[in-house]
């Protein structure tokens, strides 16, 4: 007869819930609580320098998939091309990042915007306007700890749950 | 009495093999084309309509957009972070679409999380159409808008639009819990949009 | 009277909630008893050998996070370590010390996902496994912090890392793997010797030693049938023949077992990171390797890591220019799956999915 | 430390027991004749100091002028290594003796070569495509393939 082990288990397994009621919350109430993102994070945009970029065209090499497109004008005199046509097809893109970390004019940075959901496939291209770097802009700090090191921290689960906006 | 049986309907594995190969084929020679998105009322001008059906299109809405059930169809990586949204952290449960079912019938919502190979796309497509009406799908992550990283690859389906229609496209890949989560938001805006009493 | 039956054949996925992704099983029963069964793959085929060869050494970083996307960093350390072994580029030592605690970061989130799902296949519905995600989101928060993503990291580069640590994740580090014991102890106590557990899982689904070895099993599947073989001892690459950690071990070769392994194996890595954040040197963390094009000698080269799945193996063929001209990649979970008709045949279907979530496979490591 | 035996040193005791079963060596590897490669592989696993009971894993190469098929064996009783290399020249209808007989792990490893490479395993118990479908036209892993 196993009675002194009867029901046992149960009051064991209650007691781990039972502790649950106790703990701080985790939930983030997400549209109107938003968590600090990674001050890396690789979000669904780009961020472009209109006055840094020559036009190399070496963002574009180094994508796998041939998301940036980018058109540039000759130019006889002077060490920048123009450029005339920069986007990139979020549709395509897998925010690797190898863009950011091969440009060597340090033109193009990631974005952290990462609320680019779209109704039409065609809305998901981001062309050079959009994407033109200001200095109001939230860009993130993948490789340029400069930027990093104005973003402020990430929200962890470890330490604090949420922070309100 | 000796009961023979016929056999009738069992089929060996090459002939079941067999089959499946035929259907795949099939599929991938009809959907060589993206299916065009059908939202173009979204910017049109709303209709005149009486002050009933406009009320009872605004209940219908309400209804059909707070009670979104997703689906099964998790092929790939983006299914992670969609567990991430539907566990502790990010609680899908909080927009009313916490149950996420295993039968089609049940649901109204495709999350379609993953790449979509030409082998997966019949199964799919009829996931797809054994769901009740209304049906929306959302395309989450680069794979289930353009096929992503593999789009050149000779297995992958170029996106969901060839397969399904779709309503919201989310990119990333994956996207964050956040971004999927607007997406749905997306989604639920596009709803309470729609006129269930159109002319 | 003898009553005869026919062999039913019941289908079970491809998209089936117990089939941990698109798997297919076609099985054969009699009554309630699978007597055969045939896994069929592909429904996540997407050709990432070929695609390979379509691409640079360096472009393929980002695709190698997409085969086991459970443990995306364990992949990427795979890769990088086989293009280091093919063209001799050093790693720094503080790369290879953060590696390390990455990739047993990441054997803690893969296992934390295997023992939720495989809880979840137990019957437990959904609350395991929120538990266990709520666990897996610390890890992934610390990975975001250090790569910017939350899934795919691609995280490492030929010759260390892509980025140094930033200042705020050591402390971070040591606050996680101080809270994670006493967690494991809370499912320890939860799950351990829960009645309904150990009657869905002992005894079921048992592979011999003989059996596991024949059939090219690695990973908690073979220590779980009492092999004590871990690359990481027999074979130890980069710094893991510095730490001390033991290999756990199951008697039995059942469910039960491998469940387990699995959360002694979260322990021991936990022991592991402890020790490397005690050793970690200071200093550069990549070493002088061209940013964007490599051309490794022609050659060909096999190099294995101990992923959370069991042995990750690239088997590169180059042939002197920036492209791989073959990439071969040794998935553990689709070896595992060598053993399935073994361990399911003589179950009834409700211990099939049982012994299924046992081995723990991730569909796009599987099909590739 | 896994101990990689040196193809040369190997060699030189295989030749004894079972002649003319090698064609080349290396420094890790061994290269060995299509008809011998079932004795020689039986030899491997079950000759005491060997004892190679681990097939970790099988790769196909398409070199164009012939396909290499690379066995990658592990002794888990003595921790040593060893990689035996099968070549075959006809691209029409490659051929080569299946190895499920003695280490089960090659079942599945086979077949996805078969479904890929398009090398025909003799031997094996369930050769058809594993990853693709029936109907799928060309080896996506032969160097040639084009896929689009």
């Amino acid at each position: 007869m196993k009675l002194d082990y009867y029901g046992l288990g149960i009051a064991k397994g209650l007691m781990v819930t039972l502790k649950h009621l106790f703990r701080r919350p985790v939930t983030v109430q997400y549209p109107e609580q938003t968590l600090n993102t990674s001050r890396r994070i690789r979000g669904n945009e780009l961020v472009w320098n209109e006055e840094k970029c020559t036009g190399c065209s070496t963002c574009a090499k180094a994508c796998h998939i041939g998301a940036i497109s980018i058109v540039t004008a000759p130019n006889p005199e002077g060490d920048k091309y123009p450029v005339e046509k920069y986007e990139i097809d979020t549709g395509y893109c897998i925010m690797c990042g190898m863009c950011v970390e091969v440009c060597p004019f340090e033109a193009l940075y990631m974005g952290a915007g990462y609320e680019k959901a779209q109704y039409r496939r065609g809305d998901l291209v981001q062309s050079k306007e959009v994407m033109k770097y200001t200095s109001e802009k939230y860009v993130s700090g993948y490789f340029y700890p400069e930027f990093a090191a104005q973003l402020p921290l990430q929200t962890l689960l470890l330490e604090k749950i949420t922070e309100e906006e | 009495m000796d009961l023979v049986p016929t056999r009738r309907f069992v089929y060996s594995d090459a002939d079941l093999d067999q089959h499946e190969g035929e259907v795949i084929e099939a599929l991938k020679a009809r959907s060589q084309q993206p299916i065009p998105d059908q939202d173009q009322w979204l910017s049109e001008k709303a209709p005149e309509a009486g002050i009933l059906l406009t009320s009872v299109d605004k209940v219908i809405d309400w209804a059909r957009s707070n009670a979104l059930w997703s689906v099964v169809c998790f092929p790939a990586c983006c299914a992670f972070e969609f567990i991430s949204t539907a566990a502790s952290r990010f609680d899908i449960s909080r927009f009313g679409m916490e149950i996420i079912r295993a039968s089609p019938r049940q649901a109204d919502l495709m999350i379609t999380a993953g790449t979509l190979t030409w082998k997966m796309a019949p199964n799919v497509r009829r996931i797809y159409d054994q769901m009740a009406e209304p049906k929306y799908v959302i395309a989450m992550g680069a794979c289930g808008i353009s096929g992503g990283i593999f789009q050149s690859s000779y297995g992958v389906v170029p996106g969901y639009s060839r397969i399904v229609p779709v309503d919201v496209y989310v990119p990333g890949c994956p996207p964050r819990p956040e971004a999927l989560l607007y997406g749905i938001r997306m989604l639920q805006d596009k709803i309470s949009k729609a006129k269930v009493f159109r002319k | 009277m003898v009553m005869k039956t026919e062999p039913l054949v019941l289908n079970i996925g491809p998209a089936h909630p117990s089939t941990h992704g698109v798997f297919r099983m076609r099985a054969t029963l009699d009554g309630e008893v699978i007597i055969d069964v045939e896994p069929i793959f592909g429904y996540l085929h997407r050709g990432i050998e070929k695609l390979a060869e379509e691409r640079t050494y360096q472009q393929f970083i980002p695709l190698t996070d997409r085969l086991d996307y459970v443990s995306a960093m364990g992949n990427n350390m795979a890769y990088c370590m086989a293009v280091e072994k093919l063209a001799a580029i050093p790693v720094p030592e503080r790369a290879e010390y953060i590696r390390v605690i990455m990739a047993e970061l990441q054997r803690i989130a893969s296992h934390l996902i295997a023992v939720g799902s495989f809880l979840n296949d137990c019957g437990a519905f959904m609350t395991p496994i929120l538990y266990m995600v709520r666990e897996r989101e610390k890890i992934v928060d610390l990975f975001e912090m250090v790569s910017g993503q939350r899934l795919t990291y691609n995280y490492m580069r030929f010759g260390g890392l892509s980025q140094d640590v930033p200042d705020e994740f050591l402390p971070a580090l040591r606050k996680f793997i101080d809270q994670m014991p006493r967690y494991l102890d809370e499912y320890d106590q939860l799950l351990k010797e829960n009645e309904i557990l150990l009657a869905r899982t002992k005894g079921v689904g048992i592979l011999s030693k003989e059996t596991a070895i024949n059939c090219s099993m690695t990973g908690p599947m073979l220590r779980g049938s009492g092999v004590p073989w871990d690359l990481r001892k027999a074979d130890p690459y980069s710094v893991y023949s510095r730490f001390e950690f033991d290999i756990p071990c199951g008697a039995r070769g059942d469910s039960y077992d491998r469940y387990r392994v699995r959360v002694e194996e979260m322990r021991q890595s936990v022991r592991i990171i402890r020790q490397a954040m005690e050793q970690l040197p200071v200093g550069p963390v990549r070493s002088k390797t061209p940013v964007m094009l490599i051309r490794p000698p022609a050659g060909e080269v096999y190099s294995h890591v101990e992923s959370p799945k069991g042995e990750l193996g690239f088997y590169l063929v180059s042939d002197g220019s920036i492209a791989p001209y073959r990439c071969h990649i040794r998935g553990p979970s689709f070896i595992n799956l060598t053993a399935l008709r073994e361990m399911i045949v003589g179950w009834k279907v409700a211990d099939a999915i049982v012994i299924f979530g046992s081995i723990d496979i991730v569909m796009g490591e599987v099909d590739r | 430390m896994t101990r990689a035996i040196s193809g040369e040193e190997l060699a030189a005791g295989l030749e004894q027991r079972i002649p003319g079963s090698i064609i080349g060596t290396s420094k890790e590897s061994i290269l060995v004749n299509n008809q011998s490669l079932l004795s020689l592989a039986a030899h491997l696993k079950t000759e005491p100091g060997l004892e190679f009971d681990f097939l970790s894993s099988i790769t196909a190469v398409d070199y164009y002028d012939y396909f290499e098929v690379i066995y990658q064996l592990t002794s888990l009783e003595h921790n040593h290594s060893i990689v035996l290399k099968v070549r075959c020249h006809d691209r029409e209808n490659p051929a080569i003796p299946s190895l499920v007989g003695l280490w089960r792990g090659a079942e599945l490893q086979e077949q996805e070569i078969f479904d890929l490479m398009g090398i025909r395993f003799e031997g094996h118990p369930n050769m058809k495509r594993i990853v693709l479908w029936e109907g799928f036209q060309g080896h996506p892993q032969r160097r040639d393939f084009l896929s689009w």
